[in-house]
């Protein structure tokens, strides 16, 4: 087993951890921070593709790479939006779930979620 | 069994076991504090496959700004833990059957790769000298693939946008809610003094080296912006209403000049994005400065959330 | 018109530069609009939608009239190192289709979003343009890019624009539902990064049509396809992955809500279309197929029956977009087997589009009546409608017109693309999709009355109104309807123009080792080569 | 010395990810944070025993970066729980 | 003369190794929170400056060597920081346990 198979089993584990914390953690702010986790275990998966096609001098395919950083851009850009969505609805109802509680939801009341 | 390789293993382990904590924590701040550490391994992770432009990404964003936000939150939703109501049992078991199946498919891709392995690195390094680059990285992000790195920029303007019109409407134009202190801190105040002259010459270093070495204006903005927030944390300088002109316009300047030099691709070049032969690295290092400071921007406000006072006038 | 020999050469067109044009358009408009803001708005937007519609309309006719697809590389630099962009026919009517959406919507919320009334700056017109013009950049970006990755930034921008739209009126059950859209897309995008990882790793390139020639039906491109489409169903809000619709598309402004179900949801459905029929032409096989088109079903049964039992006209609405949406997903199995041996001229490819049009048209004409509807009432309670058709005669008759081609009425487009839809049932032999159809079309009919009968319904006392709405306002939203409608007089033309530029399908026969009989029966994708 | 040096960087990151218990035990957020911080330190000495060991002068900047931003976690840290401490919980902040 | 270098490095590093181990040692065992930070602040200091020591006449000079001390500075100095910043959030803190 080489250094590359080895972190290339650590990305499917951190996919699948972070797709279970994902769906399963009702706390939204934990469902980000599963996210994170998801996108990194992509990345790595990326990243130890990038490195098989080591050649031409290269310790790894730089495109792949150039594409994790892109990639890493995007996911913060995602996190700062869903924080801030998180902590408004925070503000506005002293409560961070989307569990449906309250009156406006009396009209959803027929969806079987 | 070398050195290196044990150094492999126990670096998977750590990032395997931090991950399965940070998933598994009863209370949202330890996760948040396993995440800051599982960034910080993740650097190391990257270094051990080559690609040490993504470990300098990873430790800026991954441990650095990514996990400033989230303590930040954790700290602010401290008292709501409780409210949420877990997910039934059967739920939990189904979801994990899932993500098993789909985490054992992709280890099974990763052990059984395909028998041709194709990699774009001779391709990229055979076009790399028209470009004047040297960094591979930077060829891909700024040349062959210049139009993902346009957009990605946009996105980042967009998720400003999309942070900001959370702010109330009286508040629009305000100032960012980033928690300051208010006492000043003598030793914090130490520290803003020191470390952002400092973190301003890295973060030059780092754009300037990208051409040539790992690194970037992705690298280089990063550090840039967590100098600013430091400042701005630290009360040394007051934070910037987002309704200030000169704030706008540099938010805009990397995306708007790097989109210029696109367009102008079209006259001098004959294509979109295409650089007239012998000005490449020229015209790349003007936008790749151009977007350290914009990015340098976008994150700082980024980071700082949603404005959430006016400005005294 | 036979499928173009041009697809497959990578070189810039004469005109491939209006597709970059198309994208570059918005993203001046975006910069513009940040940096300027305030008073300025106005002429940036007012400036940037026609000639972004110019732009697209002029993609449709240089496609129209060469009969080929336009095709551009970025920065000269080929694929698979870089990236192209590639309209074709299908690429191009979506494109007029956004454009005429868009600019539809501009026109409507130039009233709410348009005049500050105030001296300084009010923040949700500026970020409501801002949205509006990303969306459109977005989105036409997703329908001519030729690169997996590429589309994944695309489909962030696209996330990025349409989440903060949801709640831009900024109350509690607004900010919920955008976080919890937020939080599908984003589960969305990554597994839709992931499968392109997985074929970056296996084919070496992210380019579309190079793609189509190295695919194999192996387990890596089922595994890919299987999570990117995941991915993509929880963006398309298709069943089971729908919850986060109802209350991001009914918590937007209308103008919102419009864009929102009239294109953002139809931008990931494309991307599943492009994955399957054109990135992976033999991975597809019949199962899979009614694996998609069970979901469809599923979201049509499931979304016509909650959208019967909503209180409020927007959730109404926003459920029978769910149902709609499942209608697409038809596609896959009729197109797929189309029997005839060429997928891009069976009816169902052509019913699928045509619905995917006339559904943009009508939803957003719909959407737009109902915020009229709520301007003058104060409210959407659909039980409160009573006399409303009086008062608002044209917005009545646009909800009308807008329900007649959701429901299938001859002769709107709506019914154009069911009809052609269920005789590609029945020359599949898959008559069950027709049964489900059938009753969608039921349902859709139940749902529009119950509105209009309220609607035309005479009370004693009039209902109290709250404000006025602007006739231009009623004009647009009418206009929209009458282009759902209008599309069913034209129904053999599309069928040429979605034909331009199809990939004739690379001659790879599937590598089976046992297939199930129904499978070689339907599989029409072998034997079809050039 | 190559392997030395690996061996060592290997012993550095394993003594100061066992600290990680810490953010396990806590008790109080400042116990856990220091944790973090701890690993910091022992991430860029592990960074820069791997690139003199290797030879490649770039991970020098990498351990730089880590450096640059190690107090920036628990800076964050510290302002957010002061303030929300501080302040009165936000469903009664009058608005 | 390769040999000394070598043998200089090695103890060199080894001793940081050992202050690492320390300060962990310490974070694990040490009663209280301000107890905790000063075994972290070892680490900092001690730990990373023999490993820069030890790892200085093996670097490009002058510039390699320029970066391997403005790392271990720049360490020092957040690193102090953050100490003094955690013990007056500590402090003000009523500690718990």
């Amino acid at each position: 087993m080489s250094a590359v198979t080895l972190f290339g089993l650590c990305g499917p584990a951190l996919v699948g951890l972070g797709l279970f914390g994902l769906i399963t953690n009702p706390q939204p702010l934990r469902k980000i921070i599963a996210f994170n986790l998801l996108g990194t275990g992509t990345f790595l998966l990326f990243g130890v593709i990038a490195r098989r096609g080591a050649a031409a001098g290269l310790g790894g395919d730089p495109v792949p790479q150039a594409l994790v950083i892109t990639g890493i851009v995007v996911a913060f850009a995602a996190t700062a939006m869903a924080i801030a969505l998180l902590l408004r609805l925070f503000q506005e109802s002293g409560a961070a779930s989307l569990d449906s509680s309250g009156p406006n939801d009396a009209s959803e009341a027929t969806d079987p979620s | 069994m070398n050195a290196a390789f044990i150094f492999d293993v126990v670096l998977a382990a750590l990032v395997f076991t931090i991950a399965t904590w940070i998933i598994a924590a009863r209370d949202a701040f330890s996760a948040v504090v396993g995440f800051v550490a599982y960034g910080l391994l993740l650097a190391l992770v990257w270094v051990e496959l080559s690609a040490i432009d993504v470990a300098l990404t990873e430790a800026a964003i991954g441990s650095g700004v990514t996990g400033m936000l989230l303590l930040g939150a954790a700290s602010r939703l401290r008292k709501t833990e409780p409210t949420a109501v877990s997910v039934g049992l059967p739920m939990r078991l189904l979801a994990a059957v899932l993500c098993a199946l789909i985490a054992a498919a992709l280890g099974f891709l990763v052990l059984f790769p395909p028998g041709t392995i194709f990699t774009l690195a001779p391709d990229a390094m055979a076009h790399l000298p028209e470009t004047g680059l040297r960094n591979p990285v930077a060829g891909v992000l700024f040349v062959y693939r210049a139009f993902d790195t346009l957009l990605e920029k946009v996105v980042l303007v967009l998720a400003l946008v999309g942070v900001w019109s959370l702010a109330l409407d009286r508040f629009w134009g305000g100032i960012p809610g980033l928690p300051v202190f208010e006492q000043p801190n003598t030793v914090l105040t130490l520290l803003s003094q020191l470390l952002p002259p400092l973190g301003i010459v890295v973060g030059i270093y780092m754009f300037w080296t990208g051409a040539n070495n790992p690194g970037g204006a992705f690298q280089g903005g990063t550090v840039l912006a967590a100098m600013w927030i430091l400042v701005m944390i630290a009360g040394l300088q007051h934070m910037p209403s987002t309704d200030r002109r000169m704030l706008r316009l540099l938010v805009v300047l990397g995306p708007a000049i790097f989109l210029v030099i696109g367009l102008l691709g079209f006259a001098l070049a004959g294509s979109f994005l295409a650089y007239p032969p012998g000005y490449a690295k020229p015209l790349i290092i003007i936008a790749e400065a151009a977007l350290t400071v914009s990015i340098g921007v976008t994150l700082g406000l980024l980071a700082a959330g949603p404005p959430e006072r006016m400005a005294r006038r | 018109m036979m499928p173009s020999p041009a697809f497959l050469t990578n070189t810039t067109t004469p005109d491939g530069f209006l597709l970059v044009l198309a994208i570059v358009l918005p993203v001046i408009g975006i910069l513009l609009l940040f940096a300027l803001g305030g008073r300025y708005v106005e002429r940036i937007v007012l400036l940037l939608v026609p000639a972004g519609a110019g732009v697209a309309a002029a993609v449709f006719a240089t496609v129209w009239r060469g009969g080929r697809p336009l095709v551009y590389i970025v920065g000269d630099w080929e694929p698979p190192l870089g990236i192209a962009l590639r309209a074709d026919g299908l690429s191009a009517a979506m494109m007029i289709t956004v454009a005429v959406v868009v600019g539809a919507t501009a026109l409507f919320a130039r009233e709410e979003f348009g005049r500050p009334r105030q001296q300084s700056e009010a923040g949700a017109p500026l970020v409501f343009w801002i949205l509006l013009l990303a969306i459109w950049g977005a989105l036409n970006i997703i329908v001519v890019s030729d690169d997996l990755f590429n589309l994944y930034v695309a489909l962030e921008l696209l996330t990025f624009a349409a989440v903060p739209l949801v709640c831009l009126k900024g109350s509690e059950e607004t900010i919920k539902a955008a976080l919890r859209y937020m939080l599908f897309a984003l589960f969305g995008s990554v597994l839709y990064l992931l499968g392109t990882v997985l074929i970056y790793g296996a084919y070496g390139t992210l380019d579309i049509a190079l793609l189509a020639g190295r695919v194999r039906p192996e387990p890596v491109a089922w595994i890919a396809a299987a999570v990117m489409t995941m991915g993509l169903l929880a963006k398309t809000a298709l069943f089971p992955f729908h919850l986060w619709l109802p209350p991001a598309h009914a918590g937007a402004p209308a103008p919102g809500s419009a864009v929102l179900s009239a294109l953002v949801v139809k931008g990931s459905f494309f991307l599943i279309a492009r994955l399957w029929f054109d990135a992976m032409p033999g991975v597809m096989n019949f199962a899979a197929t009614q694996m998609l088109a069970t979901l469809g079903a599923g979201a049509i049964l499931f979304g016509s029956v909650l959208a019967l039992r909503q209180q409020r006209l927007k959730l109404l609405i926003a459920y029978s977009t769910i149902a709609q949406v499942g209608y697409l997903f038809f596609i896959f199995p009729l197109a797929a087997g189309a029997a005839a041996g060429n997928p891009w001229s069976g009816f169902g490819w052509t019913g699928g589009w045509m619905q995917l049009f006339s559904h943009a048209f009508a939803k957003a004409a719909m959407f737009m009546a109902a915020g009229l509807i709520a301007e003058t009432l104060g409210h959407d309670r659909i039980a409160g409608f009573g006399g409303i058709a009086q008062i608002l005669p044209v917005t009545t008759f646009t909800f009308g017109i807008a329900g007649l081609s959701l429901m299938g009425v001859p002769p709107s487009g709506g019914f154009v693309a069911k009809w052609l839809l269920l005789q590609a049932t029945v020359m599949e032999d898959q008559w069950w999709w027709a049964a489900v159809m059938l009753v969608g079309g039921l349902l859709a009919g139940g749902y529009v009355f119950l509105v209009l009968g309220k609607a035309l319904s005479t009370t004693d006392a009039p209902p109290k109104t709250h404000g006025s709405v602007a006739r231009s306002r009623e004009l647009v939203a009418l206009a929209l309807a009458l282009c759902a409608f209008s599309l069913g007089l034209v129904p053999l033309r599309p069928s040429e123009f979605l034909q331009i530029g199809r990939p004739a399908t690379p001659a790879v026969a599937p590598r089976m080792k046992s297939v199930p009989l129904l499978t070689m029966q339907s599989n029409p994708l072998r034997g079809r080569g050039l | 010395m190559a392997s030395i040096l690996i061996g060592a960087a290997c012993f550095v990151l394993a003594a100061t990810a066992l600290g990680l218990l810490r953010i396990l035990r806590g008790p109080a957020d400042a116990d856990r944070m220091m944790a973090a911080q701890l690993l910091g330190t022992g991430g860029v000495a592990a960074l820069i025993l791997l690139a003199v060991a290797v030879r490649t002068p770039a991970i020098v900047d990498v351990a730089l970066m880590l450096a640059l931003l190690a107090a920036f976690a628990s800076v964050a840290f510290v302002s957010s729980a002061s303030r929300s401490r501080d302040k009165a919980p936000p469903a009664t902040d009058p608005r | 003369m390769t040999l000394a270098l070598n043998i200089f490095t090695a103890l060199a590093v080894f001793a940081g190794t050992f202050f690492f181990l320390a300060g962990t040692v310490g974070l694990l065992r040490f009663p209280d929170a301000l107890t905790r930070l000063h075994a972290l602040t070892k680490a900092d200091n001690l730990g990373l400056g023999l490993v820069v020591l030890g790892l200085l006449p093996r670097v490009e000079w002058p510039f390699g060597a320029f970066k391997l001390i403005s790392v271990w500075l720049l360490v020092q100095l957040s690193g102090a920081i953050v100490a003094q910043l955690i013990a007056d959030f500590v402090r003000r803190e009523e500690p718990h346990a």
